[in-house]
């Protein structure tokens, strides 16, 4: 069963690779926020600090 | 399953022919049209050339077939509606003719009676995201108002628990919603780059929105609609005054319950990249509701954004996806396409 | 008089060179642009080749004037406003850096603090139609937002007469608003015909209308922006929910003794014709604020429009009104253009 988290920004389901390690950065499929896998086992993710990128006008 | 469609010379009626000409399960009979009858339908719709050989004919000279979709003039649809219904045993009606099951509220919104109020009941409001069961036991299916759907789908999970004391709601629009019959307005030099307040208040699409969202009493909704430089497409900037504050996720969990299973509509609320909420450009000639959301951290606001393409989810392929319904077809036959970018 | 520009590359600043070259009693002195420094103005303001020889000369090579125009980016303007001031003895700033009466706002809208607060008590609100007075008696003026103009003289005459309860505030806007640093979402191919929701909340500009919009405490307003297919231009929708319903008639009567005698305020309000609204592209290098409105027979709702060129009325244009009036010189002057139609 691959590993899976909540995401702590929408509440969707995140799927992980079976790998995963510890500091890597995965991409919510419904919130497109990124998140800092902070411990594997038990499997847990933090937001990871947002970069402000140019959007709107 | 033969089909035909009374009334295909306008936008809608001819993005409903561009469906059904690629859609699996059906042939298309015979489409009508007065003024451009005995013409190839790609003199009137230059993108179905080659793709088939139908001409216009007149609508009396309509046979009968398994299902007629309505594309006709307002009003029209409502006079003949007994011929008509001699003629297939399945009507789907893009106009407003039956949306509202209120006979009285004709001629507030639409400025006269209903001479055959005794259809309304038998027309199911056919967006199947609100009424799919209904539509599924039905052989009389209406298409709703572009604005109505749009802004429907997006405030009904809210409406629908309860959540809102009221909505103040705006729409960008595209000029395709106003048809093809040309006028000054339209006109090129003075329709072009415009932001035109052309409905501060008052839209007769209300009527649907009041009718459809009316889970608790009397929605309170306060309207306006905006045409923009577009030609299609809808956006739905709806300000939501909730009664108790609520977290992004609450509405994440709110809309995925709502919306999770449906083919047709996506939750768009990213945290990065070009297109962060709904997009209606990117929908054109695609069948979906897009919706996103935002929460005021400031107030009780919350802001839903949802689009789709006035012609097709507004229109034609709701009525496409209603006939997939109603005759138990793939509800996603004939609508699988996903809009371009970029464009 | 001789005036200077610092910061002269921008859209903003490129404008106010417009204006001031065809003003009758000023005269260009030097205006600055680092990246720029050395090239003929017309290489960044292409509409000017022929209009003037001038070349942008660093910031460091800017000598004493009489008034000095700063169009630097946010934040400059701030850092280096004592040796800024020794230049001239009249400044009026286009940024942001001085807007705020309240020194705590900075952090709070702009992410840093002010370094400069005991600036911020010499600066005025630099519009005309808000503060004429303080600009004719000060030798320090700031510019607004451009989101902001529109919207506190949309809504100022509601405010100012405790008319309203709350309103909820979208506007649209070009994309001349961000400025002309390219990025991946101002990419010709991704924001052509783009509808896109980029600050359904919490935009900055709102610390300005709270400011301004004071007179009965803290206005309640819920404030919306949204990008489409425009350049230039702002239209304001308001919906403004009012302690008491009003007819229209009252409106023209609140809104004509508000703004009957200004020279850059016009009432659109028409009952037939295509331009029954303000509409921003006929207003592009005016520097005339529409404004018009339509009571919502329904409810207690007022629908305020209001429209800008958002680098004239909203930037430039404001800009030579403030200096106009600050220096004695008729408010009009240099400010006749009325606009182009059909555009």
């Amino acid at each position: 069963m691959a590993k899976q988290v909540e995401c702590p920004e929408c509440g969707a389901t995140v799927e992980l690779d079976d790998d995963v390690i510890s500091g890597e950065i995965v991409e919510c499929p419904d919130c497109a926020v990124e998140l800092e896998v902070t411990s594997v086992d038990p499997l847990e993710v933090e937001l990871a600090p947002e970069e402000d990128e140019d959007w709107g006008e | 399953m033969k089909v035909s469609i009374a009334g295909a010379s306008g936008y809608a009626g001819g993005e409903l022919l561009r469906l059904l000409l690629g859609h699996p399960d059906v042939e298309v009979q015979q489409v009508t049209a007065e003024s451009s009858a005995g013409r190839f339908v790609h003199s009137v719709h230059p993108n179905l050339r080659g793709a088939t050989g139908l001409k216009f004919v007149p609508m009396d000279d309509l046979e009968p077939c398994d299902l007629l979709f309505l594309g006709l003039p307002h009003g029209m649809a409502m006079e003949r509606i007994d011929d008509v219904a001699r003629l297939a045993p399945r009507l789907i009606d893009l106009s407003a003719d039956f949306r509202l099951r209120d006979a009285a509220a004709y001629p507030r919104w639409y400025e006269h009676e209903h001479p055959h109020p005794e259809w309304l009941a038998k027309f199911v409001y056919g967006i199947p995201e609100l009424h799919r069961e209904e539509i599924r036991a039905t052989s009389y299916a209406t298409g709703a108002g572009c604005n109505a759907t749009v802004t429907i789908l997006g405030l009904k999970p809210l409406f629908e628990r309860g959540l809102v004391e009221r909505a103040v709601i705006e729409v960008k629009v595209g000029s395709s919603e106003g048809g093809n019959s040309p006028s000054l307005a339209s006109h090129h030099p003075e329709r072009s780059g415009s932001v035109r307040s052309f409905a501060p208040t008052g839209h007769r699409h209300q009527a649907e929105m009041q009718q459809e969202l009316a889970f608790h009493g009397q929605p309170e909704i306060h309207f306006s609609a905006t045409a923009i430089e577009l030609v299609r497409g809808i956006l739905l900037t709806a300000h939501c005054f909730l009664k108790e504050r609520v977290q992004e996720r609450d509405l994440w969990g709110i809309y995925r319950e709502a919306y999770g299973n449906e083919p047709f509509i996506r939750l768009v609320r990213d945290r990065r990249g070009v297109y962060r909420y709904p997009e209606p450009k990117i929908l054109a000639g695609s069948n979906f509701c897009d919706i996103g959301f935002e929460v005021d951290p400031d107030s009780n606001r919350v802001v839903i954004i949802a689009a789709i393409d006035n012609l097709m989810k507004g229109a034609a392929g709701n009525a496409v996806q209603a006939m997939n319904v109603m005759c138990g077809f793939d509800e996603r036959a004939g609508l699988g396409f996903t809009g371009l970018h970029p464009i």
